[in-house]
C-alpha cells in the first residue's frame, strides 16, 4: 500500500472530457471536469440523469461502453495516470485498489454463478491464495457487510437473495482486496428507504474503519447531505459547483445548486411549503450551447451568460463555481461564507462518527 | 363527504416461482379505507407493500378476491351498463412510467381525442379545441398535439398522462408514483401541477409513493402500508408530529434529510430485510424487525385502533398505543 | 431450485404434452383418412374386397370416426403402424431398418454444426462491426439462403463428377471392401449439405445471444474486478451464452428431419428420408403417416427434453 | 417530427445496411422483371425454340434445355412463380398467425390454451415432411402449394403475436385505455395491433425466404409445381439426371443462383428492418 497523508489526494482528475459516438456523430457528453478525492473522504457527485456523473465513474474504471472514449484528460491514482494504462495494467488496479458498486445488483451479478464463486474469483485475482482460503475470506467479508448466514449465502445465486442482500454481496465483493477507493454509482437508488439507510450506514462505517475513500454518485440530495464530505454538482455534462457539504447546503454558489435545493421536498418541511420548481428541461444537445448551459432555466440569467463559455473559478477558499455572475459577485444569494466553520463542522461530524463506530465495535 | 369506501379488501396473485407449489403473493390483506371528497390521501410503503394494487382496486382497474369498494355508496362490482361506463370514466389513473404510459404509435391528438369522442364529451367539431384546452391546462402548447410521444421528455409525457386522466372530468385520480421516474428538477413541476389541478377541479387524489417527502408535501392524510396491510393512518402533519407505529417511525428516520447537520442516527435504523409477501411473518407482519416486539406480536394480528385523543388517527400496534406517541 | 420442484416441473411439462400428443395422433389419423381408407393401411393390400369388408367389421372400422380412431390408436399402441402398400412389410419394421443411417447422418451434422457455429458465433459477436464479423455473418446468410439440394448438386458436380474425389451416392461402395473409412467418405457430402443451413442459423442465433450478453451489467462487474478480459469472456459471458444453445438442439430437430428427406434423396442415402420420399412418390400412405407420426413425437420429446435441460442449466429459470 | 419522420428515421437506419440496400435494388429489379415477364422474355417459356440442350449463345443467352426450350425465358417465368408462391403463402400464414395470436393473447384462458396446444401440434410435425405429406394427399399444383405453405407456416407468427399481445396488455398505455372506458375492439385493434406490426413484418420476411426455399425443394422433389410450368425448383430438378448435371450445367446453375440471391436478399432486408426497428441500436 502506498503511504499517503491525509491531505494527499488518492485520486486526482484533471480536464476530463468524454465523448460518445452517436447516430448524429461524435458527441461530447462530459468536458472540463477536474476534481480530487482525498484519503478517507467521501466525495459526492450529484446530478440528474444525463448530467455525466456515471460516465465519469465508468471512465476511471476503464469500463466505458465501446461507443464512448476519454477524449481528453488525466486521472492520477497512486502515481499512475489511469487513462494511459493498458487493460492489463488496469486489471492490477481495478478490483484491487479501486472497486465499484453498481446500481442494480440483480443484473450486476452474474446469474449463473454463485455469490461465493464471484467473490472468490475477485479475491484470487489479486491475492495468491488457495480456493479454500479465499472462500474463508469471502465468508468473513459477507459477515462484515451484515449477512446473517454467510456460509449459506456463498452457495446461493443472485436471484435467490433480496435486493438489500444482493447489494451487500456487491459491497463484500468490492471490499475483497481492501481498495483505497470505492466508487458507488447510485448503489441504493433501486432499494427501499429502510434498506437504503442500512446500506449507506454500512458504507460510511467501512470508509471510517479502513480509511477508505468513497466516490458516491447519486441524484438524491438527501443522501449527499447524509454521506458526503465534499460535493461536486453536475449539470448537462459539466461540473458547475465544487465545495464541501456544509457550504453546499448553507451557501450554494451556483444558481443551479440553489434551485436544486429549493426543488427537493423534505420530510422536515412545513406542509405549506411551496416547492420551487426549476422551469423547463435539461437541454438535450447541450454540447451545441456556446454559453452557460443552465442559462435557459436560470432565474438570474443575463445576456452575458450566453455569450461565452463559462469556466470553473473559485469564489473563496471552499467554493468553485461555473457561473460568471457569481464570480463577479452579482448574485445576492451567494453570501459570504465561513469556510473555516464548515471545515470544523466537517471534522467534528467525522470525529463523532468515529467515536460511535469504535464504541459499537467494542461492544 | 365520503366518496370512496373500501371494506375488507383482499387481493392475492399467483407467485411466479414456478418450481414451487402454487403459492400466492398476498398483495392486499384486509384493508378498509375511506376517501373523502376533495382530499388527497397519501399512500406510502416500500416495495411489496401492496400500495399500487390497492390503488388499482379502489378505481376498479383490478377486482378484489373478496371485499367491496363503494363509490358514492354504490358497490362497484354491482354496477352495470351505462352506470358502469359513467363511473368508469369518473375514476382515472396516472402511471409511474411516463415512457410506457403513452402508445408510441399515436399522436398526442389521437391519444386525447379518442376517449372524448367515444364518451361524447366532445363532437368532431369541437374536439380539437378541447384537446388544445387540456394541453394548455397541463402546461403544454396546443401544437404538441400533432407530435408523437417519443418527441417528449419524461416530464412532458407525465403532463400528457395527467391531461388524459383529466379529460373525462374525473372525480378521483389515482397517482401511482407519478414522479419517481422523473428527474429531481422536474418532480416539483409535476407535484405543483397536481396540486393546482386538484384545487381547480375539486379532485380527490390518491397519491401513491415510496418516499415520505413528496407525500407529505401533497397529502391531507397519509396511510402507511407494510406487507399488504395499513399499519397507521393519520393527518399529514399528525403522522410526523405524533408518530405511533414503530414502522412509520423507522420510515421517517430512514428518509435522508437534506441537511448535513442532522445526521441519521444509526440506532434508529431498522435492521433486517423486508420479508416476502408470499409467506409473511405470523401475527404482526412487522414483528421480526420491530424494536418493540413482544411475544404477543408473533401471535396476534393487530387491528387499526384510534389513538387516545384523535379518532382520525389509527394505528395497528397495541404496544405503541399503550406507550403513547412520539 | 430444489429437486422436488424440478420433478414437479418435469411432471407438469409431460402433462401438458399429453393433449398435444393426442392431437398429433388425431391429425395423423385425419390426414390418413383424407388420403384413403384406413383399412388398407391396417391389414395390407393383399386381400380381397370381401375379406376387407369382413376385416373392417371385425375390427369395427365401419363404426363412427372417433371409434375408428380409438381402434387405430390401440393398434398403434401395440406397435402396429400398418403395412406398406409397396413392400407389404410392417411399417414399424421398415422404420426400424432405416433408422440408424438417418440418425448417423443427423447426429454427425448436428455435432459438426455446433463445432463450427459456437466458436464462430461468439467470435463474430466479439468482433462486431469488423470485417471478420461481416464475413462470418455473410457466410451464415449464404448458408441459410442456399437450398440444400442446390448445394448438393454443386458438391456432386465438383467433387464427384469433375474431380472424382468423393462418391456421389449410397453409404458403401458397391462391391467394395466397405468398412468405416468407406462409409466416412460417403458421408462427407451429405453431412456438409445437411449441416450447412443449420450452421448458418446457429451462427446468427449464437452471435445475437452473445451480443445481448455482452451488454449485460454483470460483465462490467466482472471486468471491474480486474480478472482480465479473457476470464470475463471465457467464463462469465461463455457460460451464459451456452444456455440458449440448449434450445437450439430442440429447434434443429425438425429442420434436420426435413433436410434429411432431401439430402438422402439426392445422395441415395439408405435412411428414413429416402424411404419416406419413395413412399411419398408412390402414395404409400401407411409408411408416410407412420414416419410423420414418429417424427412429430420425436420433435415433441425433443422439446420437452430441451425445456427440462434448460431448467437445469439456468439457475434463474422460473416457470409458471 | 411526425409519423412520417418516424418512418424516415427507420428508413435512414435501414439505409445504413448496405447489403440490404443492394438487396432491395436487386429484389425490385427481379419483381419488375417478373411482372413484365411476357414483355421481357425472349421466347415462350414452354415452347421449343431451339436445338436440344444447346449451350449459351446463338440467340439463347442461357442456352436451351434438353427439349429445346429457352432457358432464360423459363428462368424469368420460374422466378415469377417462385415470387408468387413466396408472397401469397406468406400473406396467408401471416393473416392466420396474426388472427390466432391476437385472439389467443387477448382473450387468454381457455381459448388461449386450445390455440396454443394446437400450435404446438402443428409445430411438432417436421415442417418439410408435413408439406410433402399434404402435397401427396392433395396433389401437387401451384395453388395447392401456396395454400399448403400458407397453412403450415403460421405457428411462428401466432406465437410471436401472442407473446407481444401478452406483454402489451400489461403496458400502462393499454391500461390507460381500459381506464378511459374504451371498448375492447378499440383496444385490440387501435392500441395493441399497431404495436405488433414491426415484429410481424420482420418475422414475415423470414417466412417468405423459407417459403421460396420450400417451394423450390418441393418442386425439386417433384411434389411441387409441375412441368411444363417452370419453377426454380423444378428447373433444378432436371439436374437429378446425371447427364444434365454433368453435360448441361447451364440448365441448373442459373436457377440455383437465382434462388440463392432471391432468398439472401429477402433475408438481408429482413435483417436490416430488424436493426432499424431495434431501439438499442
Amino acid at each position: 500500500m502506498m503511504a499517503t497523508g491525509h491531505n494527499e489526494p488518492v485520486l486526482s482528475v484533471r480536464d476530463l472530457a468524454i465523448s460518445f459516438k452517436t447516430e448524429q456523430g461524435e458527441r461530447i457528453l462530459l468536458r472540463d471536469a477536474s476534481f480530487e478525492v482525498k484519503r478517507g473522504e467521501v466525495l459526492g457527485i450529484v446530478g440528474e440523469s444525463g448530467s455525466g456523473k456515471s460516465i465519469t465513474a465508468l471512465s476511471l474504471m476503464g469500463l466505458l461502453p465501446v461507443s464512448g472514449r476519454v477524449s481528453h484528460g488525466e486521472a492520477w491514482f497512486e502515481g499512475q495516470d489511469l487513462f494511459t494504462l493498458s487493460p492489463r495494467q488496469l486489471d492490477r488496479i481495478r478490483g484491487k485498489r479501486i472497486a465499484m458498486i453498481f446500481q442494480d445488483a440483480l443484473t450486476s451479478l452474474n446469474p449463473v454463478f454463485t455469490i461465493g464463486n464471484q467473490i472468490v474469483e475477485g479475491i484470487r485475482a489479486h491475492q495468491d491464495i488457495s480456493k479454500a482460503q479465499a472462500t474463508q475470506q469471502a465468508a468473513q467479508l459477507l459477515s462484515r457487510v451484515g449477512m446473517a448466514d454467510p456460509d449459506n449465502v456463498l452457495g446461493q445465486y443472485a436471484h435467490m437473495l433480496s435486493g438489500g442482500m444482493r447489494q451487500r454481496a456487491m459491497i463484500a465483493m468490492a471490499l475483497a482486496s481492501e481498495p483505497a477507493l470505492i466508487i458507488a454509482d447510485e448503489a441504493t437508488s433501486s432499494l427501499d428507504v429502510t434498506i437504503q439507510a442500512q446500506i449507506m450506514h454500512l458504507l460510511r462505517e467501512l470508509s471510517l474503519e479502513r480509511d477508505m475513500s468513497v466516490l458516491l454518485i447519486t441524484h438524491d440530495i438527501g443522501l449527499i447531505a447524509q454521506m458526503a464530505d465534499k460535493v461536486i454538482v453536475m449539470y448537462a455534462g459539466e461540473i458547475v459547483e465544487n465545495t464541501d457539504v456544509f457550504t453546499l447546503f448553507e451557501a450554494p454558489g451556483h444558481p443551479y445548486t440553489r434551485a436544486l435545493l429549493e426543488t427537493v421536498p423534505s420530510i422536515e418541511d412545513d406542509k405549506d411549503r411551496e416547492l420551487q420548481a426549476i422551469p423547463g428541461v435539461v437541454p438535450e444537445d447541450y454540447d451545441a450551447i456556446s454559453g452557460c448551459r443552465f442559462a435557459g432555466r436560470c432565474a438570474y440569467v443575463e445576456p452575458k451568460c450566453r455569450e461565452s463559455r463559462q469556466i470553473m473559478l473559485p469564489l473563496d477558499k471552499c467554493r468553485q463555481v461555473r457561473c460568471i455572475r457569481a464570480q463577479n459577485n452579482e448574485l445576492e444569494f451567494v453570501h459570504s461564507t465561513q469556510c473555516e466553520a464548515s471545515k470544523i463542522a466537517l471534522a467534528r461530524r467525522k470525529q463523532e462518527a468515529k467515536a460511535k463506530l469504535s464504541e459499537r465495535l467494542r461492544t | 363527504m365520503t366518496l370512496l369506501r373500501a371494506e375488507n379488501l383482499y387481493r392475492t396473485f399467483p407467485a411466479a416461482g414456478g418450481f414451487a407449489r402454487r403459492k400466492r403473493v398476498r398483495a392486499v390483506t384486509d384493508i378498509s379505507l375511506t376517501m373523502y371528497e376533495n382530499e388527497t390521501l397519501g399512500l406510502v410503503g416500500e416495495s411489496g407493500s401492496g400500495k399500487s394494487t390497492l390503488g388499482r382496486l379502489l378505481i376498479g382497474l383490478d377486482q378484489p378476491d373478496s371485499g367491496t369498494v363503494y363509490y358514492r355508496g354504490q358497490d362497484l362490482s354491482q354496477l352495470k351498463g351505462q352506470d358502469k361506463k359513467r363511473v368508469r370514466t369518473e375514476m382515472q389513473i396516472v402511471f409511474q412510467d411516463p415512457w410506457a404510459s403513452l402508445n408510441p404509435r399515436k399522436r398526442i391528438y389521437d391519444i386525447l381525442s379518442a376517449p372524448l369522442l367515444y364518451h361524447n364529451y366532445a363532437t368532431k367539431a369541437d374536439v380539437g379545441t378541447k384537446v388544445a384546452a387540456l394541453l394548455e391546462k397541463v402546461g403544454l402548447s396546443p401544437e404538441s398535439s400533432e407530435r408523437y410521444p417519443h418527441e417528449f421528455s419524461g416530464g412532458q409525457r407525465q403532463r400528457i398522462g395527467i391531461a388524459r386522466a383529466l379529460s373525462l372530468n374525473p372525480a378521483v385520480i389515482v397517482c401511482d408514483e407519478p414522479v419517481s421516474a422523473l428527474d429531481v428538477s422536474i418532480q416539483a413541476q409535476i407535484l405543483n401541477l397536481l396540486q393546482e389541478l386538484q384545487d381547480e377541479y375539486n379532485l380527490t387524489l390518491l397519491f401513491i409513493s415510496h418516499g415520505l417527502a413528496s407525500i407529505k408535501y401533497l397529502s391531507d392524510r397519509i396511510a402507511v402500508m407494510y406487507l399488504g396491510r395499513i399499519v397507521e393512518i393519520a393527518g399529514a402533519e399528525k403522522l410526523f408530529s405524533s408518530t405511533y407505529h414503530p414502522y412509520t417511525r423507522a420510515l421517517i428516520m430512514s428518509s435522508p434529510v437534506p441537511d448535513p447537520y442532522r445526521r441519521q442516527e444509526p440506532e434508529a435504523l431498522l435492521s433486517g430485510e423486508i420479508p416476502s409477501n408470499i409467506d409473511p411473518p405470523s401475527g404482526c407482519h412487522f414483528h421480526p424487525r420491530c424494536p418493540l416486539a413482544e411475544d404477543s406480536c408473533r401471535r396476534e394480528i393487530p387491528q387499526l385502533t384510534p389513538v387516545p385523543d384523535d379518532l382520525t388517527h389509527l394505528v395497528a400496534c397495541p404496544i405503541a398505543l399503550a406507550g403513547g406517541g412520539l | 431450485m430444489n429437486r422436488g420442484g424440478l420433478l414437479r416441473y418435469i411432471l407438469k411439462r409431460l402433462l401438458i404434452a399429453v393433449p398435444v400428443l393426442i392431437g398429433i395422433t388425431l391429425i395423423d389419423y385425419l390426414l390418413m383418412n383424407l388420403a384413403g381408407n384406413p383399412i388398407d393401411m391396417l391389414i395390407g393390400p393383399r386381400v380381397t374386397e370381401a375379406a376387407k369388408a369382413a376385416k373392417m367389421a371385425e375390427l369395427g372400422l365401419d363404426q363412427p370416426f372417433l371409434v375408428c380412431y380409438w381402434l387405430w390408436l390401440t393398434e398403434l399402441m401395440r406397435g402396429n403402424m400398418g403395412y406398406s402398400l409397396m413392400t407389404y412389410q410392417p411399417v414399424t419394421q421398415m422404420i426400424a431398418q432405416n433408422l440408424s443411417p438417418t440418425l448417423l447422418l443427423m447426429g454427425t451434422s448436428m455435432l459438426l454444426s455446433f463445432l463450427i457455429s459456437i466458436p464462430l458465433g461468439i467470435y463474430s459477436a466479439l468482433k462486431q462491426y469488423t470485417l471478420r464479423d461481416y464475413a462470418i455473418v455473410g457466410t451464415a446468410f449464404l448458408f441459410i439462403s442456399i437450398p440444400g439440394f442446390f448445394l448438393a448438386l454443386v458438391l456432386v458436380y465438383l467433387f464427384s463428377t469433375k474431380l472424382g474425389w468423393l462418391p456421389s451416392s449410397g453409404m458403401k461402395t458397391l462391391g467394395g471392401a466397405g468398412g468405416m473409412l468407406d462409409t466416412l467418405r460417403h458421408m462427407i457430402m451429405p453431412v456438409l449439405v445437411l449441416a450447412a443451413s443449420v450452421t448458418g442459423s446457429n451462427i446468427r442465433y449464437i452471435r445475437s445471444s452473445m451480443l445481448e450478453i455482452l451488454q449485460q451489467p454483470y460483465l462490467r462487474t466482472a471486468e471491474g474486478k480486474g480478472i482480465g478480459r479473457f476470464k470475463v469472456i471465457g467464463k462469465h459471458a461463455f457460460r451464459n451464452a451456452m444456455i440458449p444453445i440448449v434450445t437450439l438442439i430442440g429447434l434443429q430437430l425438425p429442420m434436420l428431419l426435413g433436410g434429411a428427406v432431401v439430402v438422402e434423396q439426392i445422395f441415395s442415402w439408405p435412411g428414413l428420408g429416402l424411404m419416406t420420399m419413395s413412399a411419398i412418390l408412390n402414395r404409400d400412405f401407411p409408411v408416410i403417416m407412420g414416419v410423420s407420426l414418429l417424427a412429430a413425437i420425436a420433435v415433441l420429446m425433443a422439446n420437452i427434453i430441451t425445456d427440462i435441460l434448460y431448467a437445469i442449466v439456468d439457475p434463474t429459470i422460473r416457470y409458471d | 417530427m411526425t409519423e412520417n419522420s418516424y418512418l424516415r428515421t427507420i428508413w435512414k437506419r435501414f439505409k445504413r445496411h448496405r447489403l440490404a440496400m443492394v438487396s432491395l435494388v436487386f429484389l425490385s429489379l427481379v419483381i419488375i422483371i417478373a411482372l413484365l415477364a411476357p414483355l421481357i422474355a425472349p421466347y415462350h417459356p414452354d415452347r421449343i425454340s431451339g436445338d436440344f440442350g444447346a449451350p449459351p449463345g446463338n440467340g439463347h443467352l442461357l442456352g436451351t434445355d434438353d427439349v429445346g426450350r429457352d432457358v432464360l425465358s423459363r428462368l424469368i417465368y420460374a422466378t415469377r412463380i417462385s415470387l408468387l408462391v413466396g408472397v401469397l403463402s406468406t400473406v396467408i400464414s401471416t393473416v392466420i398467425g396474426v388472427v390466432l395470436g391476437l385472439v389467443s393473447g387477448f382473450f387468454g384462458k381457455f381459448i388461449d390454451a386450445i390455440i396454443m396446444r394446437f400450435t404446438d401440434m402443428v409445430m411438432s410435425f417436421p415442417y418439410l415432411l408435413l408439406v410433402l405429406v399434404a402435397a401427396a394427399i392433395f396433389g401437387p399444383s401451384l395453388l395447392n402449394i401456396i395454400i399448403i405453405l400458407g397453412f403450415v407456416n403460421w405457428p411462428g407468427v401466432a406465437r410471436l403475436v401472442r407473446g407481444n399481445v401478452l406483454s402489451l396488455r400489461e403496458r400502462a398505455f393499454v391500461q390507460g385505455a381500459l381506464v378511459a372506458g374504451m371498448p375492447k375492439p378499440y383496444i385490440l385493434f387501435s392500441e395493441i395491433l399497431p404495436n405488433t406490426m414491426a415484429p410481424v413484418l420482420i418475422h414475415s420476411s423470414s417466412v417468405m425466404a423459407f417459403s421460396i426455399l420450400d417451394e423450390a425443394a418441393l418442386s425439386f422433389l417433384g411434389m411441387g409445381v409441375q412441368t411444363p410450368t417452370a419453377s426454380l425448383g423444378n428447373m433444378l430438378g432436371a439436374a437429378t439426371s446425371q447427364a444434365v448435371l454433368t453435360d448441361l450445367p447451364w440448365l441448373w446453375i442459373p436457377p440455383g443462383i437465382v434462388i440463392v440471391l432471391l432468398v439472401m436478399s429477402v433475408n438481408f432486408i429482413g435483417d436490416a428492418i430488424r436493426d432499424a426497428f431495434d431501439p438499442t441500436n
